[in-house]
């Protein structure tokens, strides 16, 4: 553990230690390692061959791309891959409240994991980022609207209601729930304050194709687990640094609101 | 030297018409006269060729490999062009350009034409794959993607399709399809590109790939060993008989029998074995632990390990059972043309070796020792300990060179009167639904192009939903600078197939004014020139006139062609196509944050035209869509081009330009309403009365050296202009939602703006859903 | 042994795949189709003769990797 | 009427889904996999009755839009 905590203090950002794991086609790695460094924290990138012990850091991030190729579904290889090498670190760094965090191909490893929306836990998924229902990948600029209420340790910074303009860039990227537990499993999102960002239009109301560029239900664009340190979210606040465009803030509060939660931890 | 090892004597003591029957049974295509100096060669060393050895020779001497037919045009009217931005081009894969005192980027463009022909989406992916491994030989890090693209009309009735070619619609779906499969998975972004649709690319498609990197000024490496001794390890993909011949099938015409009689060229790839691939390469390179890379493309290991060795003033011994393969059985000559995925060549010092090879493995690539350097300028292949190649490097990778003969067949141009059109808003909708003209969303999407987080302006940029499309992409390659690399791609067949000269001199008129549209200087020029049959005095008439047209453009612009690529035989039995040299150009742009885009930026502001408009309408959009012949190509005047560019860049630094785009199709009518499209407001155009032109024709009229402007000072604008002698014009201002162009205050046009974006966006949608 | 999983989409989940081939077909003039399905197996060869070994296996490498059951349901066959 | 159009890879050709995955099961413990083939295959629902005319038109939908002769090999079941 960090020497800062044992005295209370806040933690000192350079000594942040951010896990960027990698493995094959994960091609996003760069520019999530500098989305934490532009801000002074101290991201690594970690093959999962590499990885010793995920204690080591302090916020774990899986980027963007498409690992393994994405052949079986996007995210399925990497996750079972994660799962067969520190399923009970992962389960106990995520108790302990250590930030995890998933973008685009990094969200549907989490997904494929089960570890969103993390209801309970388990070793296979329990929902799914499904093909966009245009069926093909798309990359189009995406307004996002914040909804969390603040339990969400990687947009406390981002006041709710606010909209951003995020790069977005997949093919699977409509969220999907078990059919049996559609209703309940979408209502206990919105009552637990998993529900992160939806989907809008420059008015800020909830619109279709091609505001909404997958179809996902209720526009959900991101989630979080029940304690708010698991996030998921398909567009891209990684690559979106350099439009400060009059529709929103940079995407860099995203990694700026995780590093605080971790400074305060 | 005997056939134990699966190896076999070639008997080249034949009579003339046996010899060339040999070499086209064989597959290599060498013509008689090629044959015969084989044959020469070989009586002089006392023995026949061995099978392998004689179809490395039809590998290094394909027009492919050599330029046989091209060389001595380059030479003098594209090679010979000077910038001191230059650090190293047109000698290897891939040109390396300034791009300040730490860095420099690097430009490769290639054709993949004939194997996207018969199968699109390999062919195309490994398009890609081919042009991110020219980028990373030098040591760079790939940054952005291109992709110019041609096909057949996508409404060809199927009974038109002439036998054995594919529809166009199936052809364009399949490489775009392979381009975004590729490009997406190993995470380097598609910024820029083009689509075109004329019936010359039915029978035989295009597909030009483009790549850019960044490299460290201290990384770059050559593609040459460097000392005796130094050890060759084969890295990435296994060898298998995936694409055998692959670049004597691109330097042949195809025909009915191509679809399946070429099926051992098609190559697959594998980008999740080349995006380890690119990490491992780099890092064993930025270590300093290379001698010399240079990735494996046509021709395989046979042209790879004479060049580099020969390069660098050594032979090579290879010993060929090393090779780590695909597949049980293949015989030593596949093993040695073989063009499989994924493969690069190192040449590493012995005290180096094990620590290069840790890192493939670390990174789960295959590297293989495979053999070393010799002192003796010679090849030398053995295969489980028996000799089976023996020769002399100077002549294997020498080949021959031509002097084509040149037909030029000059048009007649003269203007052409034409009756008034009595609608003038179909006319335009017309345009703006033609698949040339209309939004290309439907491919430009399905790309990532914002992969890396570096992508400053995207193809298309506007109004989160609707965008316009942009005359250059910006990347901002290097995380500690503020500059930016400005990426663009031109070319006009239409007016090349007028006009090749002019055709040509106008597409580096307009890959000029792209760069220059969004606030880039020019910098850098890569071309890749795709023709007929060269052996047609006509095909290679066409082709000596783009050369030159190419040449007097670009003599005086102090930016230079640092990379390129021939692609000639691009013929089938329905004809060649029309003459496509693709320019692909680089500008800088100190800081991205003043970058201008097209889309229009605030009601109020004035709109202004920069250039002189003429009355050239040769191989223009307009006298297509009203069905009239003839007229006068646009010309161009490089100081114009020079002059009228400062001073459009000097009125961005100042700020006062909020948004620009470049005339090109379809003339200012269409930039106008591309400017639109990506905003919420119309446009109110004003126009005086001309002497010698109709409204129609000014508005629609494909005069080079041309701007549309948004302005919001316009006094400083027009002092500024006019300090540099440009002309220009003001001619109306950003309001409504309409498209409104009157002159002398009679409407000639009046439409909705979202009544003509319905149109724009949807051509293509309506064929490809 | 040669075992073939067949993967499709559990019932009640539309296949935006389907439709789009669907929606392809239909401007290519083919009036007639009214639906379309896509579905993916996986042919793996598998070293080994104990037969309920290798059903074991194949249940969980679809468990662990190939399956995800929210969206999917397969059957398998084992072909020789 | 239902057909089902199984489409596959020619002999030769090399797959790399079916390489990738076989690599992933590789990685999660399962040794005995020598091979895997990744095949797809259209369920196309289908008005009319003449089997003569479906079986035409399901060849110009493969022709057309689902495979390329040069890479991939297909069989056609009319279902019912
Ligand atoms: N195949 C493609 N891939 C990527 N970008 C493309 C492609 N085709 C067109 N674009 C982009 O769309 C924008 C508009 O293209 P185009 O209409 O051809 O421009 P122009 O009018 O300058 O000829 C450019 O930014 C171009 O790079
Ligand atoms: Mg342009």
């Amino acid at each position: 553990m960090p020497f800062g905590s044992i005295w209370g203090d806040s933690m000192d950002r350079s000594e942040i230690k951010v896990c960027v794991l990698r493995i094959e086609g994960t091609n996003n790695e760069d520019e999530m390692y500098y989305a934490f460094k532009r801000l002074g924290a101290s991201p690594e990138l970690v093959h999962l061959k590499d990885l010793k012990d995920i204690f080591d850091y302090n916020c774990l991030m899986i980027p963007g791309g498409f690992s393994a190729g994405d052949y079986v579904r996007a995210g399925a290889i990497f996750a079972s891959r994660i799962r067969a090498k520190i399923a009970n670190d992962l389960h106990r760094f995520i108790d302990e409240g250590w930030p995890v965090g998933g973008i685009c191909n990094g969200f549907q490893v989490l997904v494929e994991l089960g570890v969103l929306p993390g209801f309970k836990r388990m070793d296979y998924p329990d929902a799914c980022l499904f093909l966009n229902n245009s069926a093909r990948f798309e990359c189009r600029p995406t307004l996002l609207k914040h909804e969390n209420k603040g339990k969400c340790v990687f947009t406390r910074n981002i006041p709710k209601g606010e909209i951003m303009l995020v790069p977005s860039a997949h093919g699977e990227g409509k969220l999907l729930l078990p059919r049996e537990k559609e209703q309940e499993y979408f209502d206990r999102l919105f009552e637990n304050d998993q529900v992160v960002f939806r989907y809008v239009d420059k008015e800020g109301e909830y619109a279709g194709y091609p505001w909404n560029p997958n179809g996902s239900a209720h526009n959900i664009a991101g989630i979080c687990n029940e304690a708010g340190n698991v996030f998921g979210m398909m567009p891209h606040p990684e690559r979106a640094y350099f439009d400060k465009n009059k529709n929103g803030i940079s995407g860099m509060n995203v990694f700026e609101s995780v590093l605080k939660y971790i400074e305060e931890k | 030297m005997s056939g134990k090892q699966n190896v076999y004597e070639i008997n080249l003591d034949l009579p003339d018409e046996k010899l060339l029957e040999l070499s086209r049974k064989i597959g290599i295509g060498l013509s008689l006269d090629e044959m015969k100096s084989v044959r020469n060669y070989f009586r002089e060393q006392g023995r026949n060729p061995t099978d392998i050895e004689i179809q490395a020779i039809g590998q290094a001497w394909s027009e492919h490999c050599c330029y046989k037919s091209s060389k001595s045009l380059l030479k003098k009217f594209i090679f010979n062009i000077e910038a001191p931005q230059n650090i190293f081009v047109i000698k290897e894969d891939a040109g390396v350009v300034e791009f300040d005192k730490d860095y420099a980027y690097v430009l490769a463009l290639e054709s993949h034409n004939h194997p996207s022909a018969v199968e699109p989406y390999g062919g195309a992916a490994t398009g890609i794959g081919g042009i991110l491994r020219d980028v990373v030989c030098m040591g760079a890090q790939p940054v952005a993607l291109i992709d110019p693209i041609f096909f057949g009309p996508l409404d060809l009735p199927y009974d038109q399709l002439p036998k054995g070619v594919k529809h166009p619609e199936f052809i364009f779906r399949g490489v775009v399809a392979g381009i975004r499969d590729y490009g997406n998975r190993v995470g380097i972004p598609t910024v820029s590109g083009s689509v075109y649709f004329h019936p010359g690319y039915t029978g035989n498609c295009l597909v030009n790939v483009g790549c850019v990197g960044i490299i460290k000024k201290d990384d770059i490496i050559h593609s040459r060993v460097k000392e005796l001794g130094d050890i060759f390890v084969m890295v990435g993909g296994r060898t298998g008989r995936d694409g055998i011949h692959g670049v004597n099938f691109a330097s042949a015409e195809l025909d009915e029998e191509s679809e399946t009689s070429s099926r051992s060229a098609v190559q697959v790839g594998d980008p999740i074995t080349k995006e380890p691939l690119i990490h491992a390469c780099l890092e064993a390179n930025t270590k300093k632990l290379l001698n010399g890379m240079k990735d494996l493309g046509g021709g395989g290991l046979s042209c790879v390990v004479g060049e580099m060795a020969h390069a660098g003033g050594f032979g090579a011994k290879v010993n060929l059972e090393k090779v780590l393969l695909k597949e049980k059985g293949m015989k030593p000559w596949e093993i040695w043309v073989s063009e499989s995925q994924e493969r690069m060549m190192l040449a590493v010092s012995k005290a180096n070796l094990q620590t290069v090879l840790d890192i493939f493995d670390k990174w789960d690539v295959d590297a293989a020792v495979i053999g070393e350097t010799i002192s003796e300028r010679r090849v030398l292949v053995y295969y489980e300990g028996e000799k089976i190649f023996d020769m002399d490097s100077e002549f294997l990778t020498g080949g021959p060179v031509y002097a084509r003969d040149v037909k030029v067949v000059k048009k007649d141009q003269k203007d052409v009167k034409t009756q008034a059109p009595k609608d003038i808003n179909d006319i335009l909708i017309k345009m703006l639904s033609d698949p040339n003209i209309a939004s290309k969303d439907w491919v430009i999407l399905q790309y990532d192009h914002t992969v890396r987080g570096s992508t400053s302006l995207t193809p298309l940029y506007g109004d989160v939903v609707n965008f316009s499309p942009q005359d250059s992409a910006i990347v901002k390659p290097v995380e500690e600078l503020n500059k930016g690399l400005v990426i663009s791609t031109a070319v006009n067949p239409f007016l090349l197939e007028y006009d090749p000269y002019w055709g040509a001199a106008s597409a580096i008129d307009e890959i000029y004014r792209n760069i220059v549209a969004v606030g880039g200087r020019p910098h850098s020029l890569a071309d890749c020139l795709n023709f007929g049959n060269p052996e047609k005095p006509e095909r290679f008439g066409d082709f000596y006139q783009a050369v030159m047209g190419l040449n007097f453009a670009t003599k005086d612009l102090k930016i230079s062609f640092s990379s390129g690529n021939v692609s000639l035989y691009n013929e089938s039995m329905i004809g060649s196509c029309p003459p496509t040299p693709t320019i692909v150009g680089i500008g800088i742009i100190d800081d991205v944050e003043k970058k201008v885009s097209s889309n229009f930026k605030k009601e109020g502001n004035s709109i202004y035209l920069i250039g002189k408009t003429e009355r050239e309408f040769g191989g223009s959009l307009y006298y297509r869509i009203i069905g009239v012949e003839g007229g006068i190509a646009p010309k161009m005047d490089p100081q114009n081009l020079i002059n009228y560019s400062n001073a459009l860049l000097s009125s961005m630094e100042k700020g006062i330009v909020t948004s620009c785009h470049d005339l090109s199709e379809g003339g200012l009518a269409v930039a106008v309403v591309e400017m639109a499209f990506g905003s919420d407001y119309g446009a109110i155009i004003d126009l005086p009365l001309f002497k010698d032109m109709r409204a129609d024709e000014f508005i629609f009229s494909e005069s080079n050296t041309r701007w549309v402007v948004e302005v919001k000072d316009e006094k400083a604008f027009e002092s500024l202009l006019n300090k540099n002698n440009v002309p220009y014009m003001k001619i109306g201002k950003v309001s409504g939602r309409k498209l409104e162009i009157k002159q002398n205050g009679s409407k000639i046009i009046d439409a909705p703006i979202e009544k003509l974006r319905e149109k724009w966006k949807n051509a293509i949608w309506e064929h490809m859903g | 042994m040669k075992v073939e999983i067949k993967v499709g989409l559990k019932e009640g989940i539309t296949d935006p795949e389907g439709l789009n081939i669907k929606k392809s077909l239909k401007l290519l003039g083919f009036d007639d189709v009214q639906n379309v399905e896509v579905k993916r197996s996986y042919v793996i060869e598998i070293s080994g003769k104990d037969e309920k070994k290798i059903r074991e296996d194949i249940d969980m490498m679809c468990k662990k990797l190939l399956i995800n059951p929210v969206i999917h349901d397969y059957e398998v066959e084992m072909i020789k």
